[in-house]
């Protein structure tokens, strides 16, 4: 096989995350690709967790291990399920089963002198179980311990050399395991690494937020990365965070926030008046499993309607949703795009498979220009009104204090300058109608979804977001076996655009929640019937397996 | 100075005839063009209520939200430009009731604007509920028995929190007001000011009731005293010490550090970000194969 | 004609709700139905404002007056546009006009001393104007200034006459109005005003709000009428709303809120609390025009996909729609039984119209014996789990405190004691699907929308909530004028019953918005295709005439 | 008494080993026992964080709601069933951040239950982000540079809102801690409790930091005095005087009203609203046409 799914199970602090980077970096500096992804409980310590490779194969989750390494008793009986058949185990083990045992902390403290040599000894174990050679890992051990003092980084070098002798000597009862170098220059990127990243690049200038998984790495970039230029501040609530934003974003600086779905809950009123005030923000939804508090630390893709549909009143909106880093990348820059042009809020989806997974690309795309600034110019205006009525819907913008010219700003229906209005026979109407021409003209400029092997397929997967390359690897098992299935995936998720979906092939709907959101909006939208819907609500990612396992499970006898 | 006509807006005044927040209105005119402030350097932020109304009243730059959500507008505003002068003027029901956790928030902050509360102690806009100011005990059309719990004490709980400009003032006494406002407004740092303005529609009692009330704060108090500012601030709601309970100097304000990264300039103006950063950062993800490693990787046998 | 319209005009404070209280008083006790709405603008004193009376006609909005009553000049002109052709004017008017001038301050100060009497030479000029006796406007002021000292009111009576005479010496220049006398007894109530009645019945006990337009009569009524039991408490936002009424319902009180669209936002987070931790609550949500503030004095039928798809995660809920003061008592009582057996939020859409508008009902019936508790007798369980699984998803509820068993409320996901659980493989699912099922059951047992002569429709208007009364009357309209028009009536928004619409008709959507919300969910749900949606959106009432203007305008030939 | 036992529960604990939260566990589990109080007589309410998880671990009436929000809940809760001791357990993040404006108005409606602030001055479950009472300066997870922004000091803000317990606990000081613990339970009326508890996962001090700091206010405070308290009260957060800063006799508590018209009983146990009340109201609704009036009325001609 040239697709190996590596597990690292242990609990929250016992270091799967170290293990897992110095291995995953050993087998990049080997040419071979790695896709990683974590899961975890929502505590500080203690627990069980895992640390994911996906060495050689696509970047998309597996949910059975081909190596397992464990670092507690407790973790191995934990996670023994998800071992394949003929799956490597080693490390800490329950004596008298199956696997190589291997005591880390009683070596580490035996031969080291200190259990925190422990997690080294594993990474050279688990590298050995792998077939990575010592020199590379050593050459992996010496870049991520680069801050460590000379002899204690000695001694860590000398542990992976022991676990990797350790692990060799039983590696012989092991499976064969191939795999391919793919590249010589890999780029190992999250979702929420790039889009700060692509935010900052963007023109972004100003975040306001409040901590919240799986959305709190954006903000702690910009906090970690001053030379970005954002200003970001941690506030009081999510309330404070939008509207905070949207004060800056009316005085002219690109902003954005970033919260999960309670936090969004919170930031609803402050959509809406950002569509009443017609003005540009960035929200970053990094979904997680609710209702309420939920899972925090794992994943769904549950919020998709109230992303659409969140806030009172009627008022355009985008909601976008990308599925891997250079998505990501595209995504935000469309994401600010879209919001300085049709001066209104635009929602990223996310989540948390996209938050904690590193795909590894063979390179990553950021523009190198901003954003057009949606500000008007001041020096050719005569008298400024901020909601002048326009043929596109789209009024002139100047920012609070760019210019001479007064700038009002109303959240109350208003009149062209932005003073309250009751104007219902005239004013209340136009100003319905041009916020709701600029939706039309939006959905007008929807990208439509991109199409996977739909060649001759009887049978297209739908899928949004964070699922596409769960979907599109089904789709290459399904094919290899024959089957015509092809793929369709949706990036621009609202407002959906204008297409026209041929009616002789079925349609599936592929989501991370239990009753089909995107599944109903294609029938709303475009009267199609769904074959089915395959949901997966247990917090964990969709994965091509189970998606195979369920379409062809019920699909019928004349389509296989 | 800028004469006290540029501030004149187009709009309607929806206020009742006599309501004391045209006292209000024509005392931060004043204090605006004293301070030789063009209303295009000025921006008037608000939420939603009688009192919020006030910045389509006064030309300037306006930011009118929503209900309670003024405090964190106006911050946005403020690091978005630092060089409008940033003053938020709403209700007491807006920034102490729905809004109450941002002015806590703002304290801490100590952001470069001014805060006015038009303090009528009612909830005026939605027809005479209490608001976080009204005294205990006053009958109003949702409290028919009677206000059952105290009033806040946000002058108490800024002076605790050590904002550095903390006053009161009275809507009916033009003079004091304006000069009031002016020294808020220059003072570097969160002022908050709150108001005494009767409403004439809600209140339970007459303007003056409130004018006996909204006394000179005496000579001899020291504003940079704690104790004595606190026990001024907590005579509210019986009585209404007027003039400057609690002022410090100038001590760092909100966004300081990233200030002097942009020189002081609003966010619209700056160069956008050099490139060579991104491309940095995006370099630092990249992890090349050793070549020497990746040639006789032949995986585990 | 034997439905009249009667527009009283003024400013905010200028007296108009006096002078129609007494109008529509008098009408009823003379046997005449009437139905009052009232619209005005975001302010306490001036601008515009009118108080209209439907006189002998059904409970439905007119927006055309046959008698116009002027309280200023400003006003006049302003209403102007709404006279019906041969339409009574009169009061103040602009000099050499149409219409019959009464200088109501100016008589008041000169024959009684004092302006305060202008309102009652005003209700007697109306009275008058409409065929009214002096005798009965007597009587209906005696009630209305019953509080009156009795020479101020006999002054009052006086005034009444002067304007009666007034009035009755111009009135043979006006057209011949007819009504009939329907009834011997009409209950005269509004939605908001039986909504709390209601509540009290069912057995509501706690009820936490912020104020907020239209919802705050809600609130105020309990406040008003201690004897109604209702503990009922003005907080500090709407969020401590939601979540201080979700505590009391945990701890056993039957709990409500009600809001507007903004503060819905703000509770939405509240709700999807509510959905995980399976607490019972209805929240009436009071729609006005958004986004944002809006129109806060307005209606609108803006919120339902905000109220069907508001809050984070998948959780049960039910959205009823009252359109009528009868109505608004059943669907109380059936929120209450709803939220009681499912556990559950349920939300009751209402709006301005609904709460500002009196209908005048032959009888109102509440029912006399509150709604069932849902509460499990604790004397039966031997150990207690708030979460327990069972077939219909439903689990015994036991409030907090209730008994010796500790209940556990969690808004994590919990196992069945109400503990955070991590486990994905079988309590998370399980979980989910418990909430789920709940909903399913919930789908089996949404009323069917109601029809309205169907019988040989070849097109069926379809409406929800307060449009209800316009478009009957719509239908009526249009079958007089031999166009085969009938309705479907829907009170129970969401979820939609199980129904098959027949697809030889043509369906239309008749709603108080631009974007046609339901449209779309009967889209999604039944595969219909809808023949176009009817929206209304500057923050007036739909209406029977616009609506047959609108069908018939649009209509293919083969239809009318 | 109740044995301490009788508060044992099956949830496994996610607290970090050692983490001082264990120390409030145990006094509170000690105090609810001295208290004499048996754990279906009480209701645990907390937000969302390490310290709101508390209410697994004590076997109680629990109600573990959303971040921020727990303040509300339980006066709902103790407004349905004033039989219930409910006491709010939950982080500085949630009661003083997120939640601040419940806070900030339970003072003023004083309702008769107990708060316990787990202050370990950090955000730790998000995982070391800077929380309202974190020191300025202090670098975390969040503020790599240091906190830039001035601390809440939400115990001075209780005491000028003469919330009549306030008081300050270590959660290293077992004995100590679990007497303060009770004597705010038994206190009539909102009692307020910061707890400092060292994260020894986030937080910037080893515990002995904090213990130097956590010293015994010193026997001649006068609790009832309100300068000296406030005055005790800013010593944070560079120092933490342990014992009761503010108390006062019991004043009104929030309902008390209608508690005297439901004689206290829980609100399940009502009986139903009498029907005859509802008749009362739906007849004053009704209006009869006068019999004389309607025959003639023939409509103006
Ligand atoms: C989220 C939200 N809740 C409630 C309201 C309704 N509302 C509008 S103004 C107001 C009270 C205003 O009181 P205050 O701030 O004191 O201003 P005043 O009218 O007294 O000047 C309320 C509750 C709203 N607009 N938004
Ligand atoms: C509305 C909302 N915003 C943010 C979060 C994420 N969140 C969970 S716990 C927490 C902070 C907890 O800090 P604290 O209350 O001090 O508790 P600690 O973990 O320090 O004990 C945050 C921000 C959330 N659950 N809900
Ligand atoms: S209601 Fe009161 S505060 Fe509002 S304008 Fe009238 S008098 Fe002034
Ligand atoms: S993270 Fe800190 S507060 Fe949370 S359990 Fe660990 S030590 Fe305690
Ligand atoms: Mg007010
Ligand atoms: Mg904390």
């Amino acid at each position: 096989m040239c697709d190996l799914s590596i597990f690292i199970v242990g609990a929250a602090g016992e270091g799967i995350q170290t293990i897992g980077d110095v291995v995953a970096r050993a087998l990049l500096r080997s040419g071979i690709s790695v896709f990683t992804t974590k899961e975890y409980e929502s505590r500080i310590r203690g627990g069980n967790s895992s640390y994911r490779i996906r060495a050689s194969g696509p970047n998309a989750p597996r949910h059975d291990a081909d190596v397992l390494l464990s670092l507690n008793l407790e973790a191995a009986a934990h996670y023994e399920n998800t071992a394949s058949t003929n799956c490597i185990l080693l490390g800490e083990l329950p004596p008298g089963g199956q696997g190589t045992p291997i005591p880390f902390q009683e070596l580490a403290r035996e031969k080291f002198g200190s259990p925190l040599f422990a997690n080294s000894i594993a990474a050279g174990a688990l590298g050995s179980a792998v077939g990575l050679s010592q020199e590379i890992l050593e050459e992996a051990i010496r870049e991520r311990f680069a801050r460590l003092p000379a002899d204690v980084l000695q001694k860590n070098i000398e542990a992976s050399q022991l676990g990797h002798e350790r692990a060799s000597a039983s590696r012989s009862s092991s499976s064969v395991i191939a795999m391919k170098s793919t590249a010589s220059t890999f780029t190992l990127a999250s979702v929420h690494e790039i889009i700060p990243l692509a935010a900052a690049a963007a023109g972004c200038r100003f975040m306001a937020a409040y901590p919240m998984s799986p959305a709190t790495g954006i903000m702690t970039a910009f906090a970690k990365d001053p030379e970005l230029g954002v200003f970001v501040e941690q506030v009081e609530d999510e309330i404070a965070a939008i509207n905070m934003s949207l004060g800056a974003s009316a005085a002219g600086a690109r902003a954005m926030t970033a919260t999960s779905g309670g936090g969004f809950a919170l930031m609803t009123e402050g959509l809406s008046l950002a569509g009443m005030t017609e003005t540009p923000l960035v929200i970053v939804v990094a979904q997680r499993p609710g209702p309420a508090t939920g899972l925090p630390t794992r994943t769904a893709q549950e919020d998709l309607n109230f992303a659409i549909h969140g806030g009172h009143g009627e008022f355009p909106r985008a909601v976008l949703a990308p599925s891997n880093p250079q998505d990501a990348a595209d995504v935000t820059f469309r994401a600010f795009d879209l919001a300085e042009r049709y001066q209104m809020p635009v929602l990223v989806l996310t989540d948390q498979l996209l938050a904690d997974s590193h795909f590894s690309l063979p390179d990553l795309k950021i523009p190198e220009q901003p954003v057009s600034s949606g500000l008007a110019d001041p020096s050719g205006v005569a008298s400024y009104q901020r909601y002048a009525l326009t043929e596109n819907g789209i009024s002139p913008r100047l920012a609070l204090g760019q210019s001479e010219h007064l700038v009002l700003i109303d959240s109350d229906e208003h009149d062209e300058t932005g003073h309250i209005t009751e104007d219902l026979e005239i004013t209340r109407p136009a100003m319905v109608e041009k916020r709701l021409e600029k939706a039309r003209r939006l959905k007008g400029e929807m990208a439509l979804p991109e199409p996977y092997r739909t060649d001759g397929a009887r049978s297209v997967l739908i899928s949004w977001g964070s699922s596409r390359a769960a979907v599109v690897e089904a789709i290459d098992l399904l094919r290899a076996d024959g089957k015509p299935f092809g793929a369709l995936h949706f990036t621009e998720v609202w407002p959906l655009p204008h297409l026209t979906l041929p009616d002789d092939v079925e349609y599936w709907s592929i989501e991370g929640n239990a009753t089909g959101q995107f599944a109903h909006l294609l029938q709303a939208e475009w009267h199609i019937r769904l074959a089915g819907t395959i949901g997966r609500y247990d917090g964990m990612p969709l994965d091509a397996r189970s998606i195979v396992a369920e379409v062809v499970g019920s699909t019928s006898e004349e389509v296989s | 100075m800028i004469p006290i006509d540029a501030f004149k807006t187009t709009a309607e005044n929806q206020w009742c005839p006599g309501c004391p927040n045209f006292g209000i209105q024509t005392a931060l005119k004043r204090a605006l063009s004293a301070l030789d402030l063009a209303p295009h350097q000025v921006c008037l932020v608000s939420g939603i209520g009688q009192a919020a109304k006030t910045p389509h009243y006064i030309a300037a730059n306006v930011f009118n939200g929503l209900h309670g959500r003024s405090i964190p507008a106006a911050i946005g505003i403020h690091i978005a430009n630092p060089a409008l002068k940033t003053i938020v003027t709403s209700g007491d029901g807006c920034i102490y009731g729905e809004g109450g956790n941002h002015l806590l928030h703002a304290f801490r902050r100590n952001p470069d604007i001014t805060v006015i509360v038009h303090d009528n102690q009612i909830y005026a806009l939605t027809k005479g509920q209490g608001s976080p100011t009204t005294r205990r005990g006053e009958t109003t059309r949702m409290q028919f028995d009677g206000v059952a719990i105290d009033p806040s004490q946000m002058l108490a709980t800024a002076i605790v929190h050590d904002c550095t400009f903390v006053a009161r003032g009275y809507a009916g006494d033009l003079e004091g007001l304006s000069a009031l406002l002016q020294r808020a407004i220059a003072h570097r740092g969160l002022s908050l000011v709150d108001i005494i303005q009767p409403c004439i529609t809600w209140g339970n009692h007459p303007v003056e009731w409130y004018k006996e009330r909204a006394i000179p704060i005496p000579d001899d108090h020291d504003p940079t005293h704690r104790n004595q500012a606190i026990a001024l601030a907590l005579e509210a709601p019986d009585a209404f010490p007027i003039g400057v309970l609690y002022e410090k100097p100038a001590r760092e304000t909100f966004g300081a550090v990233y200030r002097q990264q942009t020189a002081g300039k609003p966010l619209f103006e700056l160069q956008a970000l050099d490139p060579g950063i991104v491309r940095k950062r995006l370099a630092a993800l990249r992890i090349d194969a050793t070549p020497s490693f990746r040639e006789p990787y032949k995986g585990a046998q």
